[in-house]
Formats: structure tokens, sequence, C-alpha cells
């Protein structure tokens, strides 16, 4: 099996700063991360097929997300919402979500059963079975809405320390005074000029959402910013993101 | 004198148990923990510090603060060295070294003093008179020598080896200045639980209470009330910072200097932080600053404020002179006065006003200080030391002379304006206490204390307890319910809210000797009377005219007396005369703190694909494409660029390279109407494009003229897969969700960015099919399975692929897609499968060179002052299916075939070069003017032998071999060579279809 | 700095936002209008000088388009709507883009 | 008019007697042959080049605020004519060898200081795009050099050639004769010289409406009272649309707010005008010691002359960028001009649809250096009634016809990314 590599494999900078190391900065690994959307007029229909299929919520709000059966769901628009889930097992098709699928997955190059076409005719892949993606693609047809894949498409940092909130602010023109920006809540915002997710998951635990392209620079700008401080890089880590938001200081 | 010479024996905040060693050019002297390197130099007895702009006349420090116009030094060395510092708000530390300005070779001794002589020809504009002869070109001559006169210190090009910070901070509250109103507003606010922000750009809380004796009455009060506020959670105090301007939403913009604790850029730690502020409420408590008062030769060293001097003897323990005359206008003065004269030998008053309070008489007599009523200073002896003054009474008797070495002014007091005026807010004279105080303030702005033209304590703490109040419920608090901190017991009969100022700002007239308005720029009451003469009247010509208020201090000092005098002048009255606007920075702040850690290599975020890592473990010269770093070459094939390219274009010709594609931006396209969205906003269409076939389309802006082109893939019936320019990807996006959220949202169809999910690698070769038969074996990529312009979308090793068949090079080509964390491992197993076939990477300069051969425009051809018939592209366009642009691409003088249009070239001369740039001209021409087209793109063509680009001619491939000229005059070349078709290579398709 | 309140996200920055240009206009419709209409609708603007309804895009945020409606004298933002609420679906529809 | 000169200023000195007023303070007639609005550098010259070459001298100038308010005197002070875009070329090569006799010709030293502009390049495709650009130049009369890195280093060595630079320099493009003008000279300059021609200058008048009937416009009403005048111009950058409004013109113009920036002074460290290739931004030093320079506008329409701290940030990065020593040089001011912005950066002086009113404006970045060339042309085709030659691309009507391009920025028809 092809080896995933994080978008941070040539940028990783030594633990630094002061000798006293009150923060821990590290990349979150082994997630799914999905994004729906429905069109105006159908939130209601994707709201229930997201329900019966994951038993989550979607939020109605922008700056808190809920969370059911390991699911966590952002909203990020009027009617597009950001699924982040466990690891789903090499799902397979990342290309085919949002097509309307048929139940039978059927190898079509019967010599090598590594390999499926699931293009054109939309033929469902052999590897992927019973994962979460699938429940959802199961119930969301094209007409209801879309559903567009970004597991590699971001990267999942996360600072945790007494100093994590003011690093934060060296880089966020938002307020993250913790009245106001509470646990579990989260923003799209910037950090300078790229856009961010940003989660607070404990009192002092934040995680963000980045661009994979822009990854590297922002874990150099962000280890940068915690200089002052002292920082500690933790071994990237497959860390279940609900232990995270559900609790975790 | 001795150093140290000026110390008075006790007293003061400066700690005597740390003695701090520093030099001043060179000369070691010493002084103590919490002094300036103003006090320390007061102390040690210098008194020439620097020399003015103009006259290089030997000046002394005037204040003890932000406003000082003379004392500016150069600090620390090499990459550290700052020119332009302010000795009175530099904390003295261990070890600084200042070095004096704008003398040479020295400030005590000054050549550049000549310029007093010829003076009364440097008035106001004398340059706007002359240096206009003997030849056009002379100012050339006489600039180099104006602007080696002027500037004040030098500047270094080494690097900074310091740091800075930015920060973003949010606020109920923000109170700008920690003095007595602001220490008020700050409680009032913070005892109500408010989030408070107190900002002082003293490293002490307190303001002008810093000034009052250390063992006097007002130190308890400022004790408790710095106590209290630091022990309120919600309260944050940020000491030396200084607010630099208020900006649009609330937001005020601050600088917090650590430079008087050495921090180590190698631990991260800044020099300065930039703090931007949003603040619910602001309040301003700026204060005041005392003025001058203007006569002749009020310049000299050992003329200064007041309330400097004061400030200087009870919070520096510094006594400025044995025998000082006190000049004023009010009544402020006598408190240095009354504090000088226990201290020093002499005092004396100098009061222009007739009626003087019999308190005040009363108190000198009892501390031995004569005072003269009604009468002014006109003139002052003493050339690098003040050594008397003329007094001569306001009534007209005669002058005489009275022996001393300090003179303390006060002109009255200028509330500190600058930041409530930021927002447009022109400030209104106030009579009663001859001062600018805000006209108004921002919705969610207070003044406070001195600010507010009411200079007296009581005031400064009812007015900052009132503010505190009025921030608070601004942000919703519920007001807390003790009172005021009461104020000091006892305060003197002089504490009144306007000093009874009588408003007097120049003295001795106007014409005798030098009576200085701008100390800083050498400007003049005889200067401002010029600009009077000659109509330079407006407040903004008079400055510009004569360069008032224009130097580093911005004319802290001196505004309003120029205005007081001009409005004299002209008869008017003084409010009449309008005011100067105030601009940010309130004070001068480095371009190192506004740029941050913005810097070096974090300039600008830096995008990186998936295999950028590989890249660079493999013999990849990088290359900046936008926000991109993309390889340019790698070393396998040579070790400049112009071996390399060559090189790997062989490869892909003879066998098969592949090449990181993985910056194109793709965009998912989704909906029940992603067909009909598409057919909009493509020219061509691609509503009828079957499932699983791709198609070039341009997309055109609402003018009619390029914005992009890419390949679409249509991946299901309602599913496309879009690729933009790497240039294009951003604005296509954003301009896609325009036309989805606001022109059409009727359509049903959504489009999502999916740039960095995917990683994108091209195969291109002869022998490419063979590579992926090899890689994905079992997959079948025949020509018939899988033909030019089609796609497969397949799991290889349960990892989604997306296989398009479409070149750029011409040759047989595959774009592979897969998930970004699978990108280097599919390139290094593509890479191993393709090794008995010869495959090896190509870069961007390969790229572009096997693009050109065939004739595909990218980069500086898809360019949006052109039109779709410019890149010889107009049959894709479908008319009768409406898309954007259509209506005004057929702009009559869009449509003209005379406009140059896409053409390839190729050099008919050996031994010379086409070049990127050219000016293209037909044979008969006269090479003159902007000829018939230019050369975009160009590349020595392996293939082909010879150099051949792709330009647009007037008329196009009309003139399809012409013998044409490609003029280069830059560097004296012009080439011959002939318009081709830009498809230079296989011009049917035989490789691509391979 | 300018801040404004995005009806899904929140009071943000100016900088989070990419700007979009005068919204006071009618876009002529999709495949209509001649090059009069498409002239005027792109190239003239009323330009005001007080209260102006404009484009922004929440780019860093929700990546909404958005009009605003701010004075130009004073940078004050009185409203902002999502730009196909304050347009409504209908293209002839009061301030359409 | 009293000629300056240095011997005047050394009598001047020595006797002590005062100058007359540069000019006077002129109170308004009932009317003029043509009346100019707007008493910035455009205007004034309009007004000036009227009455030098065309001898028309009942012409008043109406300022509503004092001369030089307004764009003139708070820019960059930039002058150049590298050009490249066909229109542009020629229109700024005039005006630039207007500038170099100007100071003669006003007996006014506006200190045009030739010290060479370099337009740096960072990569091969723009070193291209500045081969281009220089080949016209040449083409065309005007000298510029194309530098490679090296020749860049020697000049300017102060600049980032470490590996540190996030965007290298490859090279530039060298316009010796490019360089600086003391701008508020160039106001008071022209005003002295129209002034001594007869022309009236008039502040504190501001225009509230326009005379208008079946014949076109007729006169002006202003704060000074109604004044009529045979033909009317309007050279007021800033507030084009607002003034065209009322006489019932809308103008493919936007306002949008320019910021400029200034250190303090010191001694000379920056000898030629320097613009990056990676951003727009732009920097030199002035002859008191500043170093002045600019970037960007602000990016949304705005008349509030207040800048966006954001955008002063991201100027500073450029200059660091380009300078690394300028960190530890302190900003002394920052302020920000109003400025007409065009679709396609292209400027407009010309007739209008309404008979006898004439238009200048629409300057987007390049006001200031034409201003000599944009009183001359606007001063002919109000003498003539007909578009100066050089002037007939810059049209009201070229986006209706498609026209010659002006976009030297190469961004399309995107108002908001200029």
């Amino acid at each position: 099996m092809l080896e995933r590599r994080s978008a941070l494999e040539s940028s990783d900078p030594p633990t630094g700063g002061r000798e006293a190391r009150p923060l821990v900065i590290g990349e979150v690994r082994g997630f799914t991360l999905l994004q729906a959307a429905a069109f105006v007029g159908t939130v209601a229909a994707l709201e229930r097929a997201v329900r019966s299929a994951l038993g989550v919520e979607l939020p109605k709000r922008m700056d808190a997300p809920r969370h059911a059966n390991g699911v966590c769901v952002f909203k990020t628009g009027p009617e597009a919402f950001l699924l982040v889930g466990p690891d789903d097992a090499r799902p397979a098709s990342t290309a085919q979500a949002g097509l309307e699928s048929s139940s039978n997955p059927v190898p079509l190059f019967a010599e090598d059963t590594r390999l499926c076409k699931v293009g054109p005719e939309q033929v469902r892949p052999a590897g992927a079975q019973g994962s979460w993606m699938d429940a959802l693609r199961e119930a969301v047809p094209s007409a209801m809405g879309s559903l567009t894949p970004l597991s590699h498409g971001r990267t999942r940092l996360f600072l945790e320390g007494t100093p994590a909130r003011e690093v934060l602010s060296t880089g966020i023109a938002m307020d993250l005074h913790p009245e106001v920006f509470r646990r579990d809540g989260c923003a799209l915002t910037g950090l300078e000029e790229t856009p961010v997710l940003l989660h607070r998951t404990g009192s002092q635990r934040y995680e963000l959402y980045v661009l994979r392209t822009y990854a590297g620079w922002i874990w150099e700008w962000l280890t940068d910013a915690a200089q002052p401080f002292g920082y500690e890089v933790v071994e990237k880590t497959h860390v279940s993101l609900l232990a995270e938001a559900d609790g975790r200081t | 004198m001795s150093a140290g010479s000026h110390r008075v024996r006790a007293g003061g905040r400066i700690d005597r148990t740390e003695p701090r060693a520093f030099s001043l050019d060179g000369r070691r002297l010493a002084g103590y923990r919490g002094d300036t390197l103003a006090s320390a130099l007061l102390a040690a007895g210098v008194s020439v510090v620097g020399r003015s702009f103009k006259y290089h006349r030997p000046r002394g420090f005037v204040t003890a603060g932000v406003d000082e116009p003379n004392g500016l030094f150069t600090l620390g060395e090499g990459g550290r060295a700052e020119p332009n510092a302010q000795g009175t708000v530099v904390q003295l530390t261990d070890g600084l070294r200042a070095a004096s300005q704008n003398a040479w070779p020295s400030v005590r001794f000054d050549l550049g003093a000549v310029n007093s002589w010829i003076a009364p020809v440097l008035q106001a504009g004398f340059y706007y008179k002359t240096f206009m002869g003997p030849t056009r070109r002379a100012w050339m001559f006489y600039e180099r020598l104006i602007r080696r006169a002027a500037g004040l210190g030098a500047a270094r090009p080494d690097p900074d080896p310091d740091r800075y910070d930015t920060r973003y901070l949010f606020t109920d509250v923000l109170v700008i200045g920690a003095g007595p109103a602001g220490l008020s507003a700050a409680l009032a606010a913070g005892r109500s639980g408010a989030r408070v922000l107190l900002i002082e750009q003293d490293g002490l809380l307190g303001g002008t209470l810093l000034s009052d004796p250390v063992t006097g009455q007002t130190e308890p009060w400022r004790a408790r009330l710095e106590a209290e506020l630091q022990s309120l959670p919600e309260v944050r105090i940020l000491r030396h910072t200084t607010a630099l301007g208020a900006y649009d939403g609330n937001t005020v913009i601050l600088l917090t200097r650590r430079d008087h604790c050495a921090p180590d850029p190698g631990k991260g730690e800044a020099l300065q932080i930039l703090t931007s502020v949003r603040a619910r409420a602001v309040i301003h408590s700026t204060g005041a600053t005392e003025r001058p008062l203007v006569f002749p030769d009020n310049d000299r060293p050992g003329v200064m404020m007041a309330s400097a001097v004061r400030t200087y003897l009870n919070r520096y323990a510094v006594a400025c002179g044995r025998h000082a005359v006190v000049l004023t206008n009010n009544d402020s003065a006598y408190t240095a006065a009354f504090d000088l004269a226990p201290q020093i030998d002499r005092v004396t008053v100098v009061d222009v006003r007739r009626a003087i309070h019999p308190a005040l008489t009363a108190k000198a007599a009892s501390l031995g200080v004569e005072v003269h009523a009604a009468t002014a200073v006109t003139g002052v002896l003493g050339r690098t030391r003040v050594r008397g003054v003329t007094l001569t009474p306001i009534d007209g008797a005669r002058s005489r002379p009275a022996a001393c070495d300090l003179l303390c002014v006060s002109g009255g007091w200028s509330p500190v304006v600058h930041l409530s005026s930021h927002g447009g807010i022109r400030p209104r004279y106030q009579a009663d206490s001859a001062a600018f105080v805000p006209g108004s303030y921002a919705p969610g702005h207070f003044g406070a204390g001195a600010l507010t033209g009411r200079f007296s304590l009581g005031e400064a703490v009812q007015t900052g307890w009132r503010s505190g109040l009025q921030a608070e419920a601004e942000c919703g608090f519920e007001r807390a319910s003790a009172g005021p901190p009461a104020v000091p017991e006892g305060a003197a009969p002089w504490d009144t809210a306007n000093h009874r100022i009588e408003p007097v700002w120049a003295l001795g007239g106007a014409r005798a000797g030098k009576a200085f308005v701008d100390f800083q720029n050498d400007v003049t009451i005889r200067d401002l009377t010029i600009a009077h003469q000659e109509g330079y009247e407006s407040v903004e010509h008079l400055k510009r005219f004569t360069t008032l208020g224009m130097g580093t201090d911005q004319g802290k000092t001196s505004n309003i007396n120029a205005l007081a005098i001009m409005a004299g002048l002209r008869g008017i009255e003084l409010p009449e005369a309008g005011s100067t606007t105030f601009r940010p920075p309130f004070v001068p702040a480095r371009l190192g703190a506004l740029a941050g850690r913005h810097v070096g290599r974090h300039f600008r975020p830096v995008r990186r694909s998936p295999l950028h890592a590989w890249h660079l473990g493999h013999g990849a010269q990088m290359i900046e494409a936008g926000p991109w770093l993309r390889p340019w070459y790698y070393r396998w094939a040579g070790e400049t660029v112009e071996r390399a390219y060559l090189e790997e274009m062989r490869r892909v010709r003879a066998a098969v390279g592949l090449s990181d594609v993985s910056t194109l931006g793709k965009i998912d396209v989704q909906g029940p109407d992603a067909a009909e969205f598409l057919d909009r906003l493509y020219v061509n269409g691609f509503a009828r494009l079957p499932v699983g076939k791709a198609r070039y389309g341009v997309m055109l802006n609402d003018a009619g003229t390029i914005l992009d082109d890419g390949t679409t893939t249509r991946l299901a019936e309602t599913r496309y897969f879009m690729t933009t320019t790497t240039a294009g990807a951003g604005e296509v996006m954003s301009w896609l969700e325009f036309l989805v959220q606001t022109a059409w949202p009727e359509l049903r169809v959504h489009v999502s960015s999916v740039t960095d999910e995917w990683a994108g690698i091209a195969v291109a070769g002869p022998q490419a099919r063979a590579v992926l038969e090899r890689a994905l074996p079992g997959c079948d990529v025949s020509n018939e399975a899988l033909p030019h312009m089609g796609c497969l979308e397949i799991e290889w090793d349960r990892m989604p692929v997306r296989l398009i068949r479409l070149s750029f090079s011409g040759e047989l080509a595959y774009e592979l897609y897969v998930p970004a964390d699978y990108g280097t491992a599919f390139w290094e197993h593509l890479l191993s499968s393709g090794e008995p076939f010869g495959i090896r990477p190509y870069g961007l300069e390969a790229l572009a060179s096997l693009r050109i051969e065939k004739g595909h425009v990218a980069g500086a051809e898809v360019d949006p002052r052109l039109t779709l018939n410019d890149l010889g592209l107009g049959r894709m366009a479908r008319p009768e299916k409406p898309f954007i642009g259509r209506e005004l691409a057929a702009r009559p003088l869009l449509d003209s075939p005379e406009r140059p249009s896409l053409v390839g070239l190729e050099c008919l001369e050996s031994g010379q070069r086409l070049r990127g740039g050219a000016i293209l001209f037909a044979a008969s021409d006269e090479l003159k003017g902007h000829g018939r087209g230019y050369v975009t793109s160009v590349t020595w063509s392996p293939t082909l032998g010879k150099f051949i680009a792709l330009g647009f001619y007037a008329g196009g491939l009309r003139h399809a071999g012409e013998e044409i000229v490609c003029a280069f005059p830059l560097y004296g070349e012009r080439v011959r060579a002939r318009i081709t078709s830009p498809v230079f290579l296989d011009p049917k398709g035989e490789r691509l279809h391979a | 700095m300018l801040r404004i309140h995005c009806p899904l996200c929140g009071e943000r920055p100016y900088t989070e936002f990419r700007y979009g240009g005068d919204a006071g206009k009618h876009r002529p419709v999709h495949g209509a209008g001649g090059i009069e209409a498409w002239h005027d609708h792109l190239f003239l603007f009323e330009n005001a000088k007080g209260p102006h309804r404009e484009f922004w895009q929440h780019v860093q945020g929700c990546r909404q388009w958005l009009i605003a409606v701010r004075d130009t004298a004073t940078n004050i933002v009185a409203d902002v709507a999502l730009a196909r609420d304050a347009r409504g679906l209908d293209p002839q529809g009061p301030g359409g883009p | 008019m009293m000629r300056y000169s240095l011997p005047r200023l050394v009598g001047h000195a020595l006797r002590d007697r005062p100058w007359p007023r540069a000019w006077r303070k002129a109170t308004p007639r009932s009317h003029y042959d043509v009346v100019i609005v707007g008493g910035g550098g455009h205007g004034l010259a309009t007004a000036y080049y009227l009455a030098a070459n065309h001898g028309i001298r009942r012409v008043a100038v109406l300022e509503r605020s004092y001369i030089g308010s307004g764009n003139v005197g708070r820019n960059t002070t930039l002058v150049r004519s590298n050009y490249m875009m066909n229109g542009s070329t020629q229109f700024f090569e005039f005006s630039l060898k207007l500038w170099e006799g100007l100071s003669q010709a006003l007996n006014f030293n506006v200190m045009l200081s030739q010290r060479g502009q370099i337009v740096l390049g960072h990569s091969p495709a723009q070193m291209d795009g500045l081969a281009r650009r220089g080949n016209t130049m040449l083409l065309n009369g005007i000298e510029a050099e194309l530098l490679d890195r090296g020749q860049v280093q020697r000049l300017l060595p102060y600049l980032d050639y470490s590996g540190a630079a996030r965007f290298p320099i490859a090279g530039g493009l060298l316009q010796r004769r490019a360089g600086t003008v003391r701008h508020d000279a160039v106001a008071w300059g022209y005003a002295r010289a129209a002034d001594s021609l007869g022309v009236d200058i008039l502040e504190g008048c501001e225009v509230s409406g326009f005379l208008l009937d079946a014949g076109g416009v007729h006169g002006v009403q202003t704060s000074r009272g109604r004044i009529l005048a045979d033909r009317v111009a309007l050279a007021v950058a800033g507030h084009s649309s607002q003034l065209a409004a009322l006489a019932g013109l809308r103008l493919p113009i936007e306002s949008h707010l320019l910021q400029a920036f200034v250190t303090e002074p010191i001694k000379p460290f920056v000898d030629h005008v320097i613009s990056f290739g990676a951003e727009l931004f732009y920097l030199s030093q002035s002859d008191k010691g500043g170093l002045v320079f600019g970037g960007h506008i602000d990016g949304f329409n705005s008349f509030t002359q207040r800048g966006q701290f954001p955008k002063a940030q991201g100027v500073a990065q450029c200059a660091l960028a380009l300078i690394p020593g300028m960190s530890r040089l302190k900003l002394l001011r920052h302020w920000a001009g109003i400025q007409d912005m065009t679709p396609d950066g292209g400027p407009f002086i010309c007739r209008t649809p309404v008979r006898n009113l004439y238009f200048n404006g629409g300057w987007c970045y390049q006001g200031f250096k034409a201003t000599p060339a944009v009183g001359w042309c606007l001063a002919d085709t109000i003498a003539r009634d007909e578009e100066h030659p050089l002037v007939r691309c810059y049209g009201l009507e070229r986006f209706a016809q498609g026209g010659a391009s002006l976009d030297e920025y190469g961004h399309g028809h995107w108002t908001y990314r200029h």
C-alpha cells in the first residue's frame, strides 16, 4: 500500500525557544474530512440524510460544531458543512463522492482486484465498505447536494498550553478571550494571509485546519511565533478528534 | 564640569544602587537605573547634544519626552544602529553607545555652522528661487551638496538582527495614557468587570504625577491606584507602549518598545511589538505638552521647558542649572520655580502677565524667588550654554541683562490631540486655556484630563472617572458602586483649570535675531513673515513652504505658536487660521515593527506542492512562481538551467518524463445544473461533453477579454473536474462563486476548490503509455480504452486515481491526479515503473519549452488585455450560445483583424537568438515606434534545431511565411525571423494521438 | 482598520475579505443586453461619496459574497447581507448585481 | 513677475526687503474665456499653457481649498516615461521632456532630480516583460537599459541579495532620465507663472453647479458667486465623479485611496528611484533625507483620506524585503490621497458629451508625472476644441469601442484590482 505523507514532511523544525516549554505543537493525522453542501432549499433534506446516516445533527451556527458518533460537523457556509471523522480506512473513492452509486461493487478488471473503474459508469469500488463516508454517500443524492472529500487538502495542527492563545493572537485577528471564544467554539478566519478553520478543543488547546499547500509555511510561522514562549513538537500522532473535543484540556 | 555634577544628592526615581555605564561619542559616562539618556547626560553636565538641521546651531535638550526636537542620537552599532533616537525617551541601559548626529567634526565644533553666516540667504523657500542655472541640469549638481547637508543620522545597509512581533488584541475599554485621568478612568471601568487595556508610553504609571517630588502628596495616591489596577484580573497594563494611530473600526495601533531590556532575538524575544487593538470604547487621556515661547535666540542650550526642568529635578534628581530664570505666561511654571528654589542657588520668575495671583507671589517670597511681572525675555546670552538673558518690561522700559545658566520657559500647554484627530476630527480652539482641544470624539471615544484643555489634577481625576463610567456603559457593564478616588488634599492654588494663561506667543518683535518657532527644522519668525509676504498663508502652505513641523518631532512644540504668529500676521483670530492635519504615527515608528515577522523568507506565504520534499531531495532547483515554489530544472539533466532544460526536453521527446503539475488550480463543480453553469462560463460548450471526456476551455471576463484557460473533465452527469492556470486559480474561484451566489443563484451547482486535495503528475513522451501499463497493471490504457482527451477514474491499491489523457507537450501524455498525501509515493511508483524506459523528472523550464514547440498558450500569452481572436482561438467560441463576455468581446475595435494575434516565429539566422520582449517589424519597416507586435515566449528547440518563439503580430497568420525583423535594441540586436504557425511540432497531432 | 460584520461569521477585519466593487447596478440578464447595456454595467459608476452599495467576499471565512452599505465618506458600514439575500432570487429585484 | 535668481536672493537678504506675493489674491470677475475647476497641478498647468501657448489669458482657476491641496501635494513625486502601451509611451515622454525645462520655463525651481529609476524583475518571465518595455522605449526614442543581477547589485548594493530573499532579484530596467520633482513647487511654480500672465487664481472657491443650456455649459455656480465662462474644464481628480454628476455625466471612474509614506530624514542612502517587481512598491529618498515610498491602493472606494493600517504594514514589509536595513528606520508619517481609478488604468483628457465642458481625470497612479503634458494637451484641446494628438486615445468613449489598451499592469478590466 502506498504511504501517506504529511504536508509537513519537509518542514520539521526542532523544538525551540526558551528552556521552559509550556507549549506543545503538533499535527493531528488520521482523520477523514468531507464537505457536504445542500442547495438552497435542500438543507432540511440534507440534515435528515446526515442524521439518518451518521446520527449527527448539522449545526445551525458558524461558531460551534456539533458532535456525535465520532463525527464532528462544522458549518462553513449557509448550506455548507465540513464533517470530520475517524480515518475512513483508506476510503476508496474520494473520486466518487456525490455520485449516485449502485450498491453492488463490481471489480472491473478481474485480474487485479486492487483496481476498479469508478468513473463514468459509476461503479462502486472494491475496497471500502461500511465506512461513515460511504454511509453518507448512500444518503445524499446529487439533487440534494454535493459531497467533496477534502481529507488530503487540509492539514490539521494543534497548539496546547498556556501561551497557545497568545501565539495565535500574533496572526489571527479574532477575539480569543475564553469568555468570547469558548471551549468547543470554532471560526473560519485568516491566519495572516491564509484561510484557516480554528477550533478550540480544550481550555488551552486549539486546532487549526489549514490548506495543505500552505501548511509548511504556517508551521514555520507558528513555531516561529511560539519561540518567545518556548515550545515542544510532539510526534505526529493519530489522535481521535472527539477525544480531544470532548474534553482534554 | 565633572560627570554627575548636576545630580542632586537625594530624591528622584532613579536607583542609585544600580549604576549604568554608557558612552556618548566614545566618551565614557555613567548614570543610574531609571535614567533616560537625556537625564544622564544632563546630570553629567553635557549641554550641547545636537546641531540643528539647517544652520547647525548648537542645541541642548528642551523637553523630557516624546516632543523633544533637539536631542537626537544614533544608538548602537552595526546591524543594531538606530539613527534619530530621542535621548529623552531612551532608557539608560548598561553599555549603551550613543553618537551625536548632523555635525562634523563634532557637535561642539561643527563646520556646518558656517550656514549661520549666510542664514539670511537660506531663508524660507530660498531653494525655489535659485539653483536653476547655468544649465538645465544644474540642479543635479546643487542637489548633491544639499542632500549631503540634509538628513540627520545615517542609515546602514546591514540587516537587522532584531526581531519584531505583531499581535491582535481585543478589549472592552482602551485607556490611552496613564496619567491621573487615565488611572482614574481605568479604575472606573475596571471595577465594573470590563476588560480594560491601559497603555502608557512611559515605563511607569502616573504621567505628570511622576514629575512631582517622590515625597510629595500625590505619590501615595498614584501608588494606591496602580496597586488596585494591578489587582483587577481583567485589567491589563502595557508600559513602554505608545498609541501610534487611531484607525477605522475603533482600531488603535500600539507600539511596545522593549529596548530597555536588551532582548535576545535568538530566543525569539522581540525588540518591539506592534499591537492592533480593537476596543469597544476608547478613552483618550493623552495629556498635554508644554510649549515654548518664541523670542530671539530661544534655542540656546540651557533654554528648556519649565515642566521638563521640573521632571529632571524631581524624577531624575538632576538640576539643569544653578541659577534659573523661569519665563512664563501662566501659573504652571511656578511649580517648577518653587521646586527648584530649595535645590539650586537662585531662581527668578519672569512673568509676562501684569496680574499675578497673590498666593504665588507670597509663596515665591517665602522661598526667596524673585518675581518680575509684566516682563519678557527678549534675548539670550551665550552660544553653547545660556549665560544670561535680556529682560524687557512689557511697558517698553529699558532692557537689562540678567545672569543665569538655565532658562525655563512655559508658553502654556497643548493638549495631545493627535490621536483623537486621526479619525479626521479637526481640533477646536478653546480660548480660556489658549489650547486646541478635540473638536469632538468619534462614536465610542471619550476624552479625559488635560486633553480636554482642563489642566488641574482635580479635573483630571473627575473627567477620567466620568469617561471611565461612560466607556463601561458603552460596553454594557454595570456601574461600579464606589466613587472616584479622593484627590490628594491641599491642591495648590495655581493648580487651576486654565493656569490663568495670558496667550502670548512671541516676544521681542519679529525681526530681532533668530527667534525659533520650529527648533529642529530651524524655522524662525522671520521665515513665517516671508511666507506670509509671498502669500503662503494657509496652514498647509506655511508648513510646506517653511518646512515647519516636518521634522521628526512633527511640530509637537511648534505648531500652535506658528499658527498664532501667522494669524497675527494675517490679522485674523487664531481659530480662523485653522489647524494642521495630524497624521499617524504619533511618534516615529520603526519599519521593522510595522513589518513584524513578515521579513526574509516569511515575507509572503509560500505554497508548496505535495511533492515539494521529493524535489528538494532529488536535485531540483526551485523557482518562485507567484506564491508557489516549483522545480525549475533538475540537476540530473545539467548544472545550469540552459543545459538542463534541453536535456529534460530531449528525454520527453525521445522517451518519457514526468513533471509535477500540482500547482494547477482545481475546482470541483457539482450539481444538477453543473453543465449549464459551465456552458455559460466558457466560450465553448461543455453541456454536451460526454462523461469520461476532457475538453480545453477558455473563459472571458465580462469585458470580453481573456480571464483564464484550462482543461475541464466530465466525471459524471452532474460533476466536472475543472483545472485553471496556476496564477489564475484564486481569481477564477472567486469569480465562479460570484456567479453562483449573485448572478445565477437559480442554478443548483456547487463549486469547491480542491487544489490542495489532489497531487497532479504529468507523464509525457512516446513511452508514457508503457510506463502507465507497468505502473497500473491491469488497467487498460490502450488508445481505444483511453483516447486523447479521455478520462478514467480508477482505484489503484485502494487509492483513487484520476487519469486524464491530455498533452501540453504535444507528446503522448497523461495527467494523473491522486489524493495529495499519496502524491510522493505515487510519483516514486511511477518513477520506478518507468525506469526501464528511462523516465526522468522535468521542470518548469522544460515544461514551458515543450509547450512552445507545440504552440500552447500560457503565461505571457494568457494576458487579460487580449481577446480570444488575439490568441487565435476565435473559432472555439460558440456565438449562438450565450457566454460571459460575449457581448463586450464584440466591441468594434476588439474585433479588428489588424490587432496583433498569435503567431509562431522561427529564427532565420544561425548564431543569433530570439529573445522574449523583442519588438516585431515587417522587413521593410523603419525600426521605430511600437512595431507590429512582440515576442512573448522563446526557446531553443532541440527538436527543430533552432530558436523558435511565440508572439503577437498585427494581422497574425495572414502573414504566415513572411520574413520579419525582431528588434531588441536593448542589446543592439535585430534578428530576421519567419512567421509560422505557432504549432511547430506535429501539426497533425499524430504524436499525441499515438 | 475597517471592519465588516459578516452575517454568518461575525465581525471581522476587512483583510479577511475581497472587495468586489459597486453593487448598486443591475447586471444585465445573461445572454441579453447589448454592448451598451454591458458597457454601462461594467464601466460606469455612481462612485457615491456617501452610502455605497458594494460587494465583498468573505474569502477567509464562509466565502460568501456579501453586499455591504458603507459610507465612503466615513467608512462606516451601515448594513451587510448575503448578496443572494440582498438581491433576492429575482434578477430584477432591488439592487441586483 | 519679479524674477527669482541668486543675485536677487542675496540682494533681498542683505537689504531685508519683502518679496512680492507669488500669486495675486484675485477676486472673481463675472466672465472668463475659460474656467478651470481644480487648483491642483493639472489645473494650474492648464491655465499656464492656455495663457503661454495660446494667448488665452482671461482664465480663472477655481480651487475649493488652497492650491495644491490635492494629489499634487501628497504623492511620491516620481517622474518617468517608461510606458509600454501605445498611447502612453509618447505622452509620458512628452511630459518628461517638459519637466526637463520646467524650472527655467516657470522661473521656479521644481528641483527635477534625474537620478534614474530601476524597475526590478524577479523571474525570467518578468525580465522578458521588462525587455519588451525597454525595447519599446528605445524604439520610441526614450533611453532605457536592461540590467542583469550583477549590474543591479553594483548600482544598488543595499538590496537583499541573500538567500533569505523571498523573491530573488533577477535584474532590472533602468531609465536614467527618470527621477523625482519637488511636488509642492510644481503647484506654486505654475500658479506664479500663470498669475503673471493674467490668470486669476481663486482659492476658497467651491463649484456647486454648472450653468447649462441647450448649447452646453456657459458658467459655474460657486461659493463666491456665479462665474460665466465660454469654456469650462474639470481637473479635480479624487472628486471627478461628484463634479461631473453636477453636469449630468456618469464616468468610468471610482475613487480610491492611495497611501504614501515617509521616514525620518537620514543622510544620503538611496540615490535612485527603485520599483520592486514582486509587488507594486516604489521608493526614493527626498532631498531632505526622508525615504518616500508607496504601494498599491487600499483596495476599496473611499473618500476618507485615511489609509488602512494593514496596507501600511504590507508596504513596510515590501520595503524590508527590498532593503532589509530599513528595518531600523522610523516611519514619520503616512497619509492617503483620493485618486480616480479607471477600468484600464488609463486617464481621460477629452471633450465631453456636454458642449464646452472638458474633462481631465482618471489618473490612477500616474497623475503627478503627467502634470506638464496634461496642462499642455488639455490647454490645446480647450483652445482648439479638439483633442490634442497625444491624448486622442484618452477619450471617455474608449470602453464602448474597445479601443487601444492602456493597461500597463496587464490586469484586464477589473477596476478593483488596480
